[in-house]
């Protein structure tokens, strides 16, 4: 009964969200002329090769002329690894640890563990320096070094993350994503603003403090999924 | 460095970051450093009000780029009103915890970093005027507080927490839907440019991503029905972060709200939604506030109902009816403020937090009991406090708009709330105390906090001119949507913006 | 030179194609999980390896980046086959046998003594 | 896990194979590129020489050059074998199969060895590593030839074994 | 400065600073509570004139404060009233607990009232309103006797009054966008008949439950006797008058500029109401057993009675119910001193337990017996005459069956006069009460001034007339002739020493019989609960003492009439709400889920329906 | 070119489905798991072929970081069958 | 293949899932009563809404909005970027959701281990 109650809500909410999807034509332009740019997408198409050097348009989208949402955005993962550390916080002895997985894993998995971790962060790595280059960015690289330490917690039972480490590299990081914001205020009266030579588009070196920013959010990124990670596979009770 | 609005966002995001390294070198530093912070902020805020009563809006632009291609951040009188308010009340909030888990330096550090988010986010919402970037921190605000709210494991936080986080994530989906379709239409993210646009968008389509707003604001701004998380949260939260929710976290809530109808959209009933759904709320909650047993639980169905009542003023919407709702948010803040901090106190340590056993409360704590008293008597709208001339304003204005039945459905359900207050109060000064249970001391940050929330409620309550010129500027800010769209985009053209009301 | 090397991708990628369906058939086909694993483990690779190295065949300049995804495939598809098939014999799916041969099975008590 | 020694040799080989690895990712001799992926596989090297060092230097040594190119080819036909191995079972209605799990022992003592031979196992005909206890692999044999464990291992891992044990001396 | 804001700032300060001396010693803040109304009331009387106006701007409101004839009056009356209570108060209060905040809201209250008469506009009177009201209510509950929720009771009623006038107040405003009394009293006449209807019923209301009209009634006698009695006198004989100061406001100067119908009709039927208030209340007052709940209710019938004056609206009727006013305040402000004496020296104010005091207390009895004279309104003291001008008045205006009732009320009156009288300070001795003393001279002085000036008050009422004839002309009832009743050309202002005579001589009489009875028995002592001293065997239903079942026929021949008390159709009212109220509160289910399905119904009701809310 | 493509795509898409049979069918969770794997790789390999086909070289990082991300899933996905989690 | 039938199919079927993803989760999260399942609910129906954002920046026949030197030069050969704005947003609204995720699988490990359960329909210590 509630069941079928549920259905038909959820009916009327379906055909609402269709008929509203379907005044909005798909692979329609909606973006308009790109040298009369009258909306933003058409404006960041337009200026970002010009004004920024960078190739990558959500990059320059992200970092800079949004930049201030990411700043958000770092927040929110900052804020969700704190919460989960308050959220799961048990009072450790000195020396205790908590393994993040119950049994070990074979022998086969533990070597091929090794031998692909350290590409995998070579590969975050390149994801984040590259990020106005290609697709790709701090989010994503910092995502793709955490898996590497997934792996890590995966093989082997004693994989410690060292909690000190991260605190710093995600606090080092943040002060640098926020510092470079404030540089640019007091440089330029605006923060986030670019104050860096743009460089030439596809080089590695260009885009301003764009990539410098990435990098600093794949540092912070790689640093606080990691973090969560770690504590969400270390609350075992035994 | 010239003071600017971005510094409310800006400067306690860097704090946060460099926090986990301050506690490793003192550990006192994790208290300490979120009150500079915020008395930074204060201070922030009396140079940039002064700045904006006398030359009007300030326009922040991020990253060099103006509206509408980039984000930016509108210091108004209203919402530089707003920030300030919620920035004073967050030192205040800070003062009361200060002392907060003083064993553990841990949770400390997590909780204040948790703490100062929260403001931040709240303050985020108010100042920004890009709406995704108001998503943003609308999630900054909801993650801080799922996490405050299950901050203490001795009590049912995480089930609370679980159920705000389950209705706020329904929130964010339909505000995300809103923003996604209303790009489709407009092409931008920048709500002036928005406001401007917003004409040519199909009725049908208005109106469709008004109703998701309406839906995920209304559950930010604790309306009925979509307020069940509510109550649990508040009443389980740390009182600090229960203090935090009632005086910053519902504002911004419904100060989305508010910017969405009265600037964004040009929609008709609108208006009479707010006043209808205000006034539902607050029956709902007072109805239910009265029948608690728990004295947080009654707080915090008392807030929702007071935010009822804000939203039916905004809902009139004359400027009167507008200075009177933002009166009240003010009012609100500060008394809802005295109220659970002195609240805490008492209950510290009955059973479930019960009001049957604080009789005779008043003599065993007579300054904790005189604070609840005074912020019962503000609460409730009796003069000469505080939380009268908001009441007054707004009925005066229901008045000029010939909305009677309104002004008795309030009053009435004003008496429902004297009953359940001062049935406390009473009860503080009633019969024999129980022997035996142990009074918590209060804090020296805590009694001074209160204390400044009890010179606040006196001060305004005798002399509410030293707050009402800010909320006149306020109401004017916001009423007049052609000044707020000229000030972000100096080049709109403006021949198709009206005000509603 | 360029050209049949481009056809050479071409057929690589076709061949490719081929066994990544074939694999998934034989996902689909096989009667427990091993077999399945089996099936599409050998395919699956040797279809994608084909596929990718085809690609950077066509596009001689994308050569290097896609020999590094087949070399990580080559490494990492075993190797998940491998964690999977053993993840599920310890969550206790014995295997499709005609008559018992399961010399696993003993190793699996030992160590659950242990 | 116990970090294993490193030495010079076993260094500098990771710190090669990382800096090739981006090159890969990069396919980009700008100097740029080249000092910064040098930065960064000297960190990641740094960060991993605890967890990751299967060989050093000596395995660019021209024989044992030519034993990985002797094992790429060997696998390769045994590669294609399997899958027409494979595909000969999967189209064929009757399924002609006779699972079971096996066990054998290896003369490997190199683990990375041991995980490149059960890779090489699981793609080869028939037959798909389960785990390796020890030196005892355990192996589901889609058709299994013969329960005993030296003869299983002639079947299944015995040229693949002999050609690994010379690249990994 | 102004003596009107220096009387406020006064009793403000004399408030905070009491709360405050409390610290150093509690007699101490006692003393400055006293002294605070006191200097108040000297400025009151020897600085105050109507030519002065305080304007404060406050929000966007401008608060007029300004004295007049008619607020004159009750003014003197509250600062002479309260000078003694809080007189009284000193000894009377010594030795309890928390007595900062005791007199914090004494002072208060105090503050309030004279807030409430000086206030010009609406805003200022609805301030002081409400602070007297709460300033009331922390005192109620003060004593802690939790049963019966009275102070939340009180707080309930003391709302709806509160509400109903603030209702009344934003739709003046909103009529004649000001809130100076006058303009009402002006503009009220041009309001449609609705509005005129409307407002009326919310004045009427918010003022009658301050005066305690039925059925606003109830929460009354209780809030009466639980308060402390030095508090008790100003309660019932100043605050309530608050009431009867709005009611003179509406229902003379407002109500008198309309010609419309309803208006009359909300006069007859408050005259109907306060006169069945009266009644009832009397008969509530004569089966009471404890002192303090039959002065309440006796309080409540007296209120009835003016109220009834002041709706009849005729020259004469306002002229007695205001004169009923004042003497109302002196003799039940006295008569609750008294029983404020009784209880500090014997602890006790139940009636059948106590007896004989006389001899004990002769003061504090001679205080009584003069209150209890006048307001019984036996001749020659100061009840005697506003009955007869209210008789008169009802004679003259056709009101019959109101006469009746009034008169009913006023023989019944006579029962429990004499029952607190005889209860209290007659009849056998008690062997419990044979250390009592008199109690000190500042709380005997409050009672014998409030006596004196009953005394002078009944023989020279000609001394009011005066004052209450400008009041009632600045109230819009022009040339009141003072002397109109047929009693005031004979009892005039002049002092003729022959009245002065016989007035002493018939006190000195009534006394002297007293005293002879009290003398009578003074050597034994019998104690009321011992019934087996007689040495008989007694019937089950057979009382041994007067005090016990005093009025028991009585009781037996109202019963029907008091079974059902007002009260409890409120409480039933009551308890259906909280049931209807918690079954409401059940779509909190507790259930996370059951929220989120809530969330997506109003989703679809806003689907379904956006068409009809936002176009 | 165009046939040849559309012939490689459809197999693909055929492949994709079958996994997606095996993926709800189960019957264990096991079964799924190797559907999953399979399919995550299928999805590799049209990633680079969608890179070819868009000729855009950018893609064929996107199908690096796919086989990254599909891999440590299924580890994961198997240890936590394997009672480990 | 015809221009008309080829969107609108691609709508139907875009759109489609999108909004079929939504509706799945909001029948997760308003049906199962283990949290687990409700919490991903939650992340279907994020992805649902990402998967929508990401539809509405499409363009016909658009590619990725990244300059690259390799491969063909985009602004010459006028092949039309697709929006960029909502893939910014995406990547923003995934992070978040992450956070939430995050969020709500600790809470549910505290809520299980202080009630022995994960029913939502048992935890309901707080009500009225
Ligand atoms: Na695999
Ligand atoms: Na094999």
């Amino acid at each position: 009964m509630k069941k079928l109650l549920i259905i038909l809500l959820l009916a009327v909410v379906g055909y609402f969200l269709t008929v509203s999807m379907s005044n909005i034509k798909f692979g329609a332009n909606r973006m308009g002329d790109l040298s009369q740019p009258k909306t933003v997408g058409a404006f960041y198409l337009s200026k970002t090769p010009g004004e920024l050097s960078v190739a990558n348009v959500i990059t320059a989208i992200v970092v800079n002329y949004r930049g201030f949402d990411t700043l958000g955005e770092v927040s929110v993962l900052f804020l969700a690894a704190t919460g989960l550390g308050s959220i799961l916080y048990k009072k450790k002895k000195k020396g205790e640890h908590i393994p993040t997985v119950n049994k070990p894993s074979s022998a086969l998995l533990q070597a091929g563990s090794k031998l692909i971790f350290p590409a995998i962060l070579v590969l975050g790595a390149y994801v984040f320096i590259h990020g106005h280059l290609t697709p790709g960015g701090g989010f994503q690289g910092g995502a793709i070094i955490a898996t590497g330490f997934l792996l890590m917690m995966m093989s082997y039972k004693d994989f410690t993350m060292n909690h000190s480490v991260i605190t710093w590299v995600e606090s080092l990081a943040g002060i640098t994503f926020a510092s470079i914001g404030l540089i640019g205020l007091i440089v330029d009266h605006s923060f986030l603003e670019n104050f860096l030579p743009i460089g030439y588009i596809n080089d590695l070196i260009s885009g301003g403090i764009i990539p410098l920013i990435y990098v600093a959010v794949g540092f912070k990124v790689a640093a606080e999924l990691s973090g969560v990670l770690d504590t969400l596979l270390s609350i075992k009770e035994k | 460095m010239v003071i600017s609005p971005v510094h409310y966002i800006a400067v306690p995001l860097l704090a946060a970051f460099l926090m986990p390294l301050l506690a490793k070198i003192h550990r006192e530093l994790t208290r300490i450093v979120p009150g500079l912070v915020i008395l930074y902020l204060g201070y922030v805020s009396v140079v940039l009000m002064n700045q904006v009563m006398a030359h009007g809006t300030i326009v922040e632009v991020i990253a060099g780029w103006n509206a509408p291609w980039g984000i930016n951040l509108v210091y108004s009188p209203f919402t530089g009103f707003l920030a300030s308010m919620m920035t004073a009340m967050a030192f205040v909030i800070w003062l009361y915890s200060y002392r907060f888990k003083k064993v553990d330096s841990q949770p400390a550090l997590k909780y204040f970093i948790l703490f100062m988010m929260l403001v931040t986010g709240t303050i985020g919402i108010v100042l920004t005027g890009d709406i995704f970037n108001f998503f943003v921190f609308l999630e900054i605000t909801a993650i801080s507080s799922y996490s405050l709210t299950a901050f203490y494991r001795d009590r049912d936080g995480a089930e609370a927490a679980f159920k705000y986080l389950l209705i706020g994530s329904f929130a964010s989906a339909f505000i995300l839907i809103a923003i996604l379709l209303l790009y489709t239409q407009v092409g931008t993210l920048n709500m002036a440019q928005i406001a401007v646009r917003m004409h040519d968008v199909p009725t049908h389509m208005k109106i469709t991503i008004l109703i998701l707003f309406l839906v995920g604001l209304g559950i930010e701004a604790e309306m009925f029905p979509l307020n069940g998380w509510a109550p649990d949260a508040y009443s389980q939260a740390p009182s600090p972060v229960g203090v935090t929710f009632a005086a910053l976290v519902v504002k911004a809530g419904v100060y989305g709200l508010i910017r969405i109808i009265f600037t964004l959209f040009d929609v008709h009933g609108a208006y009479e939604y707010l006043i209808v759904m205000g006034a539902i709320t607050l029956v709902m909650a007072e109805l239910a506030a009265i029948r608690q047993k728990s004295l947080k639980r009654m707080l915090a169905y008392s807030s929702i109902g007071q935010m009822g009542v804000v939203m039916i003023a905004f809902g009139i919407g004359t400027n009167e009816a507008v200075f009177g709702a933002i009166f009240l948010m003010f009012n609100h803040a500060v008394i809802k403020g005295l109220l659970f901090m002195s609240g805490s106190y008492l209950v510290y340590n009955t059973p479930n937090k019960e009001i049957q056993y604080l009789s005779g409360y008043g003599m065993k704590m007579p300054l904790i009991s005189l604070f609840f008293s005074l912020g019962a008597l503000a609460i409730v709208g009796l003069p000469p406090f505080a939380g009268f001339w908001s009441k007054l304003y707004i009925l005066i204005a229901a008045a000029d708009n010939q909305m009677i039945g309104l002004i008795a459905l309030i009053l009435g359900v004003s008496i429902v709330e004297i009953v359940y207050y001062f049935r406390v109060v009473g009860r503080l000064y009633f019969g024999k105390p129980s022997k035996g249970s142990i009074m918590q001391k209060p804090t020296y940050g805590g009694v001074i906090a209160m204390s400044l929330l009890a010179i606040v409620i006196l001060v305004v309550g005798f002399y509410p001119d030293v707050i009402t010129p800010y909320i006149h500027n306020a109401a004017d800010a916001l009423l007049d949507k052609a000044q707020y769209i000229h000030s972000v985009l100096p080049n709109a053209d403006l021949s198709q913006i009206q005000n509603l009301k | 030179m360029m050209e049949i090397i481009k056809y050479i991708g071409y057929i690589a990628i076709g061949i490719g194609s081929i066994f990544l369906f074939l694999g998934a058939l034989g996902i689909y086909r096989m009667p427990d999980v091993y077999n399945r694993l089996q099936a599409g483990t050998k395919a699956t690779t040797l279809g994608a390896m084909s596929t990718i190295l085809g690609v950077g065949l066509v596009e001689p300049t994308w050569f290097v980046k896609s020999l590094i995804i087949v070399v990580f495939i080559a490494v990492s598809n075993p190797l998940s086959s491998h964690a999977l098939a053993r993840g599920a014999y310890r969550a206790s799916l014995t295997p499709f046998m005609k008559k018992k041969m399961d010399a696993y099975e003993s190793e699996i008590q030992n160590e659950k003594e242990d | 896990m116990q970090s294993s020694t490193i030495t010079a040799s076993k260094f500098l080989y990771n710190w090669l194979l990382m800096f090739v690895i981006w090159l890969g990712f990069t396919t980009s001799l700008q100097t740029p590129e080249l000092i910064t992926g040098a930065i960064v596989s000297l960190s990641v090297v740094l960060i991993t020489a605890k967890y990751f060092s299967c060989c050093g230097l000596d395995i660019l040594l021209p024989k044992k050059l030519f034993y990985i190119f002797k094992y790429f080819v060997v696998f390769l036909v045994a590669l294609f074998k399997a899958n027409f191995d494979v595909a000969r079972r999967v189209i064929s209605p009757s399924l002609p199969i006779n699972p079971g799990i096996v066990e054998f022992e290896t003369k490997l003592t190199n683990e990375f060895a041991k995980m490149v031979l059960a890779n090489s196992i699981t793609l080869t005909p028939g037959t798909l590593s389960v785990d390796l206890v020890g030196n005892r692999f355990y192996i589901h044999w889609i058709d299994v030839v013969s329960e005993d464990p030296v003869e299983a291992q002639r079947l299944i891992a015995k040229d693949f074994e002999d050609i690994l044990i010379k690249i990994f001396n | 400065m102004n003596s009107l804001l220096l009387i406020i700032l006064i009793l403000l300060g004399g408030a905070i600073l009491a709360y405050l001396s409390k610290r150093i010693s509690p007699m101490l803040s006692s003393i400055v509570s006293f002294l605070a109304i006191t200097s108040a009331a000297l400025v009151f009387f020897f600085l105050a004139n109507d030519q002065e106006i305080v304007k404060i701007s406050l929000g966007d409101f401008v608060l007029e404060w300004g004295l007049n004839a008619y607020s004159w009056i009750f003014g003197a009356m509250v600062m002479v009233m309260a000078t003694l209570a809080s007189l009284f108060s000193i000894f009377y209060m010594k030795g309890k607990d928390r007595l900062g905040y005791f007199n914090l809201n004494f002072d208060l209250s105090v503050m309030a009232m004279m807030g409430i008469l000086f206030s010009l506009d609406w805003v200022s009177f609805f301030i002081f309103w409400e602070i007297m009201t709460w300033s009331s209510f922390l005192i109620i509950v003060y004593n802690g006797i939790s049963e019966g929720k009275i102070g939340i009771k009180y707080m309930i009623f003391s709302a709806i009054g509160g509400y109903a006038m603030l209702l009344a107040l934003v739709v003046t405003r909103s009529q004649i966008h000001s809130f100076l009394i006058t303009d009402l009293i002006h503009s009220f006449a041009g309001f449609s008949g609705n509005m005129q209807a409307l407002l009326g019923l919310l004045f009427l209301t918010a003022f009658g439950v301050k005066s305690a009209v039925m059925p606003l009634h109830v929460w009354a006698p209780r809030a009466y006797a639980d308060s402390p009695m030095s508090y008790t006198a100003i309660f019932s004989g100043l605050l309530s008058k608050m009431g009867i100061f709005g009611f003179g406001i509406m229902l003379i100067a407002v109500f008198s500029h309309s010609v419309d119908g309803t208006i009359f009709v909300y006069r007859e039927v408050l005259a109907w109401l306060a006169a069945i208030t009266s009644v009832i209340a009397t008969f509530y007052a004569v089966i009471q057993t404890d002192a303090k709940r039959l002065l309440a209710y006796s309080s409540i019938a007296q209120l009835g009675y003016i109220v009834m004056g002041l709706a009849i609206g005729t020259k004469l009727a306002v002229m007695a119910a205001l004169f009923l006013a004042i003497m109302h305040a002196i003799y039940k402000g006295t008569l609750f001193m008294v029983v404020g004496a009784v209880e500090r020296q014997t602890g006790i104010t139940d009636m059948t337990r106590l007896g004989a005091l006389i001899r004990k207390m002769p003061w504090t009895f001679f205080a009584a017996l003069l209150s209890i004279i006048a307001l019984a309104g036996i001749p020659p003291l100061g009840g005697f005459v506003g009955k007869w001008m209210l008789y008169e008045s009802l004679i003259t205006s056709d009101h019959y069956f109101l006469i009746i009732l009034a008169f009913l009320s006023s023989t019944a009156a006579f029962l429990y006069s004499f029952r607190f009288l005889f209860g209290i300070f007659l009849g056998q001795e008690e062997k419990e009460f044979e250390n009592v003393k008199e109690v000190p001279f500042t709380m005997v002085l409050p009672m014998l001034i409030g006596s004196l000036l009953l005394v002078v008050f009944g023989t020279f009422p000609g001394l009011l007339f005066k004052p209450l004839a400008s009041a009632m002309s600045f109230l819009g009832m022009g040339d009141v002739s003072w002397n109109m009743s047929m009693l005031s050309n004979g009892w005039g202002d002049h002092v003729d020493t022959l009245d002065v005579i016989n007035s002493v001589v018939i006190i000195f009489v009534l006394v002297a019989i007293f005293l002879g009875l009290k003398n009578r028995k003074r050597t034994r002592y019998v104690s009321t609960k011992d019934i087996h001293t007689s040495g008989e065997i007694p019937t089950e239903n057979e009382n041994l003492t007067y005090a016990v079942d005093f009025y028991k026929p009585f009781e037996r021949a109202i019963a029907p009439v008091m079974k059902r008390k007002m009260d409890f159709y409120y409480n039933k009212f009551g308890e259906g709400l909280e049931t209807f109220f918690d079954f409401l509160r059940r779509v909190y289910t507790g259930n996370g889920q059951t929220y989120a399905f809530y969330v997506i119904v109003f989703l679809v009701i806003l689907i379904v329906f956006s068409q009809q809310i936002f176009f | 070119m165009n046939i040849f493509l559309i012939i490689v795509f459809s197999l693909m898409l055929l492949a994709l489905i079958l996994g997606l049979a095996r993926f709800i069918k189960g019957p264990t969770s096991a079964d799924r798991v190797v559907a999953l794997d399979t399919m995550s790789i299928i999805a590799t390999s049209a990633l680079a072929l969608l890179a070819l086909v868009y000729n855009r070289y950018i893609y064929m990082d996107i199908s690096l970081v796919y086989a990254v991300l599909g891999f440590i899933g299924v580890i994961v996905v198997a240890r936590y069958l394997e009672g480990a989690l | 293949m015809d221009t008309i039938d080829y969107y609108q199919i691609m709508s139907i079927g875009v759109y489609g899932s999108a909004i079929g993803l939504i509706l799945i989760g909001l029948y997760a999260v308003l049906m199962k009563k283990h949290l687990t399942k409700i919490v991903i609910g939650l992340s279907i129906i994020d992805a649902g809404i990402n998967l929508l954002f990401i539809a509405i920046g499409y363009i016909s026949n658009g590619t990725a909005p990244i300059y690259s030197s390799q491969g063909i030069d985009l602004v010459k050969t006028g092949t039309p970027m697709v929006d960029p704005v909502p893939q910014a947003l995406v990547l923003t609204a995934i992070v978040i959701g992450f956070g939430v995720t995050a969020v709500a699988l600790s809470l549910v490990i505290r809520l299980y281990r202080h009630h022995n359960t994960a029913r939502i329909d048992q935890i309901k210590s707080l009500k009225w």
